[in-house]
């Protein structure tokens, strides 16, 4: 039993404030200067991993460095306390350098209780550093975890810097002389934990006191109280013997401008409200709740100063079917969902195809099939993008690669609906969508020019007139004089739109169609190829995976391999380059979340050889892997 | 100088030009067969139309599938031939993005019943200014003839050899239990009645039901003729008038009586004291209407033809409008630059 | 010999082993949030299923998705947690298939009402001999929180942060509509009503609808409070009994009188004469469960629970293998030799 | 003028009946045998058109011929009278030989109005025979089609036979002693001109006359009026100077059985009730109309004394469901429907693949996108069917070649449902379903075995244990004693069923679905190539193209060249052999009436840079069309 840990650490606060205040005098521990870092707080939904988490993120982001964070929710339903299903995770990785990724195994694991060390305990580098919190380390909870025995009393120690802390009991002392009830005390304890964080990597307080007295501006008694549990942890991490070093993360470079941190739900809602304001339209977003889509709809719904109307509706298909009657309307219109709601609004996706409306629709894929895994993340639903409607109905897809690429990448699908005339699917994941990580916010007045482009003129109307560049149709909207027409989902006449059963008509149309859609590829930029041109290995990505494959490519080649790294935006069409650039390479790798559906796209297109590198496990590639089976792959080669 | 250009003169807007049936005729072809009811309602719809005063281009026709819902090709307005059921969901997106529009929803008894069933309840709950004429003809025209959610149990079909075991909904009553502020009944071959139900739907803010009676002369022919028909139809309807007794049959002779919560049929004369049931179509609690939903084919009672409630109840997009006017009112009008730049940023 | 050798031995079929609630649990963990009403209906459910003697391997509990939704998984019986809105059509066929079994639907508000409303209609109209509890939380539970088809109008949620617009539907008012021929209400925290409930319920033969109030202290909670809590609960809630009247308050001093078609409460004593309403749940029409449906969330009028209406109607799978049967009293037994061979054929 | 035509031929049916009875003797009129025959009836939906298309059809294949038909119904809503878009037609080719297509063009046109004369005049080879009911060529029904001038006094005499007859009045004539009135007797005029037809080829009317007097058992007044009719046209045919040659087709070669006439819809009925009826369960369908998969579930009702149970459902999401839950509950489940019902089913046929069900999911594929076509045929559902789900949800697709295949297919894909666990789709198109030919009927006890293998054992019972050869999961049902158990769309733990969020698991339970459906290529036979096993070309089809293709590449090979066809039933997996076969040809061309769905899957199964040819106009091939493109592709190659 390791005596120094047991041993009952008496504190009163103003000790501590007076150690915090006087800290830079007293600083005596070592100091060590590192590139990056990657903390793991995980407990009981009701611990606030979440909330100190975030506090973290951002304070590191402040400071300058660069971050990327991955949340881990439960599984749906709030679970009983101590239990495993009820464990929430957040993992922050922050760095002197441009980073892509939270991060595969964390340095510091903070486990609030036993089944958040069960579960977490793997995701910690050896030797790490593991606090825990010794006061939720009973009997009940260590059953509850499926401890039959105590894991503090064995192999841990020799594995990793173990650090338990009393949090609980250290909490309540640190605000011993307020006059909150044992239990609002306890509440506090993820501040004490931060301050032991913020201490460990010496983060200065400022954003998170300021934040606590705005966000408990209503309830001052918990603004003291958490001020005093985070500078009691900073304080306590200063005076125990048990932690020596504390760290220092320098600043990133980074591009010059303004920067706040963004989850991919958050920039994707940014980006279509971006698109309708510089389009000049209402936005109309027509959804139905679905984990982790949901909250694009919360975000939205609070812009109404901007116009932005949401339509909560019955279902999935009353969604996309509200958005294509905005459509019709004159609206930059948008329907979001996560995969099985996507299913259901495969009909509804073929009318507006049929009817050559501009819609954007959202899939924040996650795991299936069927229900799933529906808080993990995966990046099955390519296919049912692309095919998942009947007959010949071809759609333009795009996907962003990370939370900070989402306003960008949304704002891109909606220019091409209005300008196509094309419903575009957008897609994004539970990883992404989660995910937070800085973004440059863009001046408005360098965002793309976006228009909607609507015809007025009776002269020589016709609802099915192509124009020669892009394909499209007019955008003629209900109110418009002179315009009256009708369309539908039969087959229409090529200029007329009337309806049509003519065999040859009906080839044109499918073929025009599918032309307008090919067109799109005009609009694709040279398709950006990290690393070398040439050599032997290119490894294709698209979406969530963009941050794990840049960097073990990266780090590939520092370590001198012949590996470039391409990442698609767009899946269809697909970049007019991309065949030629295939070509520079002895073997191609498609790495994906998915048993190899971008695969069977790049075979099938450029019948080229392909490695199809697959993971389906609900979670995120890690580096390491990818950097094990590049080398694999590099091995077999030579 | 004649009235109209007196008026331009004066700066007074010019009022809608007036229109007459035709301008409301597009130039495709009519395909329904030969004698199907559908021509009637399209008829009653184009002759009631020019009277509303309501610019072509402002009309906007959405159907979902079935025979029914090809009336918006015949309508030289905007028209929107959708999917199956889901013509409602759309309308909200078409009212919801533009209120100014006088937007129509024509449906089927399957269309609206079957497959859009939760579309139609949700609809009427969002009480969205829009005017819906369901074309009910008990049966699936389209798909040649198997039974419909308002079929009556035991109907033989293609689908049914043996006779339907479903028993029918009543698309009043349903309309009703959603919350409908506007439910109406109508015939196809009453041609005046149901213009002027069109007139009293467009006239009502918030979402207007007409369930139409419907002939499909192929696949169910006559299902309605005793409604419909000279010979039955005075003593096996009754017509809702606000305000007036339920006083029916071809001398005028026989009443509806409440006994206890059941309708009661009785003899009137000239001299006899009258505790008939008056109708009252503005009744906030639709108790009453509901009662009179379920004369629907009962062999003894008359089928009430009409208004069952028409009442005044926010409509969805006014109160969208409303919402985004407070929310430009308190927060400002939206500034891109600003929202980009809100929450927590740093400079680097 | 002791009793049960005694039976085996007289050829008595062995009665269904008695059961108790244990033996309806499940070996998996339940995981809705401390203090859900989730809990309560469950228990309630595994109490009073040893009482109507279905052997366990003949009940099959079938969900869609929401927290209800998980229900299934913690009964030590057949279950299905399916997909969202779906369980209606799932369990109609699974009754089909086999009428033996006793079919059970757990579902939400959001899960039939919102994506499954059409289901719902649909399964009741066709009258299967199914139970089905709806856990009306008027919430989104399961997503965190959005308004549902029930919420209140101006309910601020996540998706409402400036309120919701879509006015509520009232489950028990969509069932009757229907043609529901079981209707009752019931609440999470009235153990015994809930349990005498869900016997009769089970004891109804054909679709029965149980609409509980259930408590999502997450996200809604205390939104039925008033109604289950002993300082509000008597004098806000008044219990429907067949063949009594409408009497209620914890004094039971108060009724409820027709007044035209509105209710109108009234207080009596002893003494006072009783032309107050005395309810019928066997009523052929449902114009007074419509009525008394209407009496929900009315601030003046206490909400009654209980059994709305109850009424014998033919089951669809009853008629189904009755159409079995007769076509194969007609037709024979199926031959598939003969079948394949029927129609014109020539031999070569 | 051709004075010979409008010359009024007076009658009496008195004659006729003599002319006929006698028949034998008083033919002198020339007499052909030739090796095949097509006809194409066309006319107003009331003309009868498909009621007498039937009538020959049946007597042809009884008299011995091989036949082969395709009906044409009008777009979905009846028109009026005479108009283009009412126009009903019905084709079919008999022959001496073994033949796979109604015909490219025919031999003989019988319009019944101007209107059927517009459409179908394409359609009529050059120098056919040209028959008209010159009753209805009037001005009025002339302005209905769309024709300025009488299209009888143009061209046409020099391009084709024609025989303009007057088939209202003569039908009148013939009829003149009955009591109908006139309408009624107008009513007859399709016997009539069958009649006609009849004698030019030299039919018995036995078949006919019998089919008659039971059809209109309950009107009397009719077996007489259309028997009369019939032998009236016959009699004129003979009678009259205008029509001088009839011919012969005799019999064809068939393997030895007894046949009958099958529609894809009738055949893929009859294998559902087959394949339940073997393995001794229920069989439950659940459907929701639509065109043209709704005469399955027409046909399904009738059969309530095999147990069947149809369920018409409120919408297709109902059907599949209601099904599902019949599979759950132990039945032979199944759920048809077309292109946009089906799109309709993806979310719930997720939810089999999870809970691993048995279920058949009949897609009867027609011209998309949205409603596109509904009448037309089209196979632009196979992605779909592949793809169009959330999450990796493996399905075997299984697609029927012909309408006497469909019985076969369907029993094969309701065998591997249950004998795998899992659901099946099987395709087939408007012109299978629709088709009629002859069918050998096979012996039930040939029928290959289907089993359903309940679990019944509660020991050691584990819902998600799978059997090793297959991958099966056992099926417990509702009502065994001892099996309780929940199953449901969340990811499930291997073996127990139980809900799990590992990711371990899940990616071992998504590459168990994947096998286990990969292990059906064990099921599937060597494939069969149509001619020589290596060669030039090797054109590969799928679904109701094979007519069109065997015969054109039968054609092809008679006149020399290199080609060999295959046609595929298993679309997912794909044959094991397909690999070895594709290798031994120099190019492969991949024919399918769509823009190249089976097209993709080959390029990327087996990187071949085939050749894709694809029709999308809502009409089978050609095989005239397809001759070309072979030797085009074979001139290439050259
Ligand atoms: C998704 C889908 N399912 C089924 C159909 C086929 N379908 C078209 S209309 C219809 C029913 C028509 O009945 P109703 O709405 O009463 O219209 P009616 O033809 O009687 O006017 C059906 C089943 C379809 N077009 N789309
Ligand atoms: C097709 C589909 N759409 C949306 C969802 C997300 N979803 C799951 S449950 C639910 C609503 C739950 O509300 P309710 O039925 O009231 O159940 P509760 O959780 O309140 O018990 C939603 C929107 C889903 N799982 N599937
Ligand atoms: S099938 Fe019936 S409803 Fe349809 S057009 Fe013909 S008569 Fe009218
Ligand atoms: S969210 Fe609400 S309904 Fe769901 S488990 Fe928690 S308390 Fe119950
Ligand atoms: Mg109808
Ligand atoms: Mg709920």
């Amino acid at each position: 039993m390791n005596v120094c840990v047991k041993r009952k650490i008496s504190v009163s606060i103003k000790v501590f404030g007076a150690f915090y205040e006087e800290g830079k005098e007293l600083m005596k521990k070592q100091r060590q200067t590192i590139g990056d870092a990657t903390i793991l707080f995980a407990g009981d939904s009701g611990d606030g991993a979440q909330t100190v988490g975030a506090q973290l993120t951002h304070t590191s982001a402040i400071a300058g460095n660069d971050v990327s964070t991955l949340p881990d929710y439960p599984a749906e339903i709030r679970a009983p306390a101590g239990s495993l299903a009820g464990v929430s995770g957040f993992q922050l990785h922050f760095s002197s350098k441009e980073i892509h990724t939270p991060g595969d195994l964390s340095d510091v694991l903070v486990a609030f209780n036993p089944a958040a060390l069960k579960i977490s305990l793997s995701r910690l580098k050896p030797n790490g550093i593991l606090i825990l919190n010794l006061d939720n380390f009973g009997q009940r909870n260590l059953k509850l975890a499926g401890y039959n025995e105590d894991p503090l009393e064995g192999e841990i120690r020799n594995k990793y810097q173990v650090f338990p802390v009393e949090l609980t009991r250290l909490t309540r002392d640190a605000l011993v002389e307020t006059n909150l009830s044992n239990k609002e005390k306890e509440l506090c304890k993820n501040f004490f934990a931060l301050g032991l964080v913020f201490w460990l990597y010496n983060r200065p307080m400022d954003y998170t006191l300021k934040w606590i007295e705005s966000k408990f501006a209503s309830k001052p008694k918990f603004i003291e109280a958490n001020i005093l549990a985070l500078k009691g942890g900073y304080a306590y991490a200063e005076a125990t013997e048990q932690i020596a070093v504390s760290y220092e993360v320098e600043s990133a470079k980074f591009s010059r401008g303004t920067y706040r941190n963004v989850t991919g739900n958050l920039g994707t809602a940014l980006g279509l409200i971006a698109a309708a304001q510089q389009a000049d339209l209402q936005l109309v977003y027509g959804s139905y709740p679905i984990t982790p889509a949901s909250d694009i709809l919360h975000e939205l719904a609070r812009y109404k100063n901007f116009g932005v109307k949401t339509l909560q509706m019955e279902d999935e298909i009353a969604a996309v079917c509200a958005a294509i009657g905005a459509a019709f309307s004159g609206a930059l219109a948008a329907t979001g969902t996560s995969g099985p709601g996507f299913a259901l609004k495969g009909e509804a996706i073929g009318l507006a195809v049929m009817t050559e409306l501009p819609l954007v629709v959202l899939n924040i894929q996650r795991a299936g099939p069927s229900t799933g895994m529906p808080t993990k993340t995966e990046q099955t639903d390519l296919l049912q993008a692309l095919y998942g409607r009947n007959g010949e109905s071809p759609i333009p897809v795009l996907a962003a690669s990370r939370p900070s690429d989402c306003f960008d990448t949304v704002y891109e699908a909606a220019k091409i609906a209005l300008k196509y005339m094309t419903p575009v699917v957008f897609l994004s994941d539970g990883y992404v969508a989660n995910g937070a990580e800085p973004w440059l916010i863009p001046a408005v007045s360098d965002l793309p020019t976006i228009s909607a482009d609507f015809a007025t003129d009776p002269d020589r109307f016709l609802p099915y007139q192509r124009d020669p560049e892009t394909g499209r149709r007019p955008w003629a909207v209900p109110g418009t004089v002179g315009l009256e027409h009708r369309i539908g989902g039969l087959e229409k006449s090529d200029l007329t739109g009337d309806i049509s059963y003519d065999p040859e008509n009906h080839e044109k149309m499918s073929y025009l169609r599918a032309q307008k859609v090919a067109n799109i590829a005009n609009e694709i930029p040279r398709t950006d190829v990290f690393g070398s041109d040439s050599g032997d290995l290119l490894v294709i990505g698209w979406g969530g995976t963009y941050g794990a494959l840049r960097t073990a490519v990266s780090n590939q080649r520092n370590a001198g391999a012949s590996v470039s790294h391409l990442h698609l935006r767009f899946l269809n069409p697909l970049p007019n380059d991309l065949s030629s650039i295939i070509q520079n390479f002895e073997r191609v790798m498609i790495a994906e979340l998915n048993l190899g559906q971008l695969n069977k796209i790049v075979r099938s297109e450029y019948l080229v050889d392909t490695i199809a590198y697959n993971k389906i496990q609900g979670q995120p590639f890690q580096v390491t892997e990818v950097e094990t089976k590049i080398e694999e792959v590099l091995t077999v080669e030579n | 100088m004649n009235l109209s250009e007196e008026k331009k003169s004066l700066h007074i807007p010019a009022a809608v030009p007036t229109t007459n049936k035709k301008d409301f005729e597009s130039d495709q072809d009519v395909r329904w067969c030969p004698g199907c009811g559908d021509y009637s309602i399209l008829s009653q719809t184009q002759r009631i139309l020019p009277e509303l005063g309501i610019p072509k281009e402002q009309l906007v026709f959405i159907s979902g599938i079935g025979c029914s819902s090809r009336f918006p090709y015949y309508m030289n307005t905007y028209g929107f031939h959708t999917i199956h059921g889901r013509a409602p969901a759309i309308a909200a997106g078409v009212k919801a993005t533009n209120p100014e529009l006088s937007v129509w929803v024509i449906t089927g008894d399957g269309d609206a019943l079957s497959i859009g069933g939760n579309h139609f309840l949700h609809m009427l709950r969002r009480n969205l200014d829009i005017n819906v004429l369901l074309f009910n003809n008990r049966i699936y025209g389209l798909t040649k003839g198997q039974y419909s959610p308002t079929s009556e149990v035991g109907k033989v079909t293609t689908s049914s050899p043996f006779g339907s075991l479903d028993r029918p909904l009543n698309p009043v009553e349903i309309a009703l239990s959603a919350g409908a502020t506007f439910v109406a009944r109508s015939l196809d071959r009453d041609t005046k009645h149901l213009q002027s139900i069109i007139k009293a739907a467009h006239e009502h803010k918030g979402t207007s039901f007409i369930e139409v009676y419907q002939n499909c002369n192929i696949y169910n022919n006559g299902a309605f003729f005793t409604y419909t028909e000279k010979a039955t139809k005075a003593d096996n309807t009754v017509v809702l008038e606000h305000g007036e007794q339920l006083v029916f049959g071809a001398k005028r002779d026989k009443g509806i009586r409440l006994n206890g919560f059941q309708p009661e049929v009785v003899y009137i004369d000239d001299t006899s004291d009258t505790d008939l049931i008056v109708h009252d179509q503005f009744a906030d609690d639709p108790t009453l209407a509901y009662f009179l939903s379920r004369m629907t084919d009962v062999p003894e009672h008359p089928l009430p033809i009409g208004i069952f409630r028409s009442v005044q109840c926010p409509c969805y997009e006014d109160m969208l409008t409303d919402q985004v006017q407070r929310a430009r009112q308190s927060n400002g009008d939206g500034n891109l630059e600003k929202l980009l730049n809100s929450g927590e940023t740093w400079v680097v």
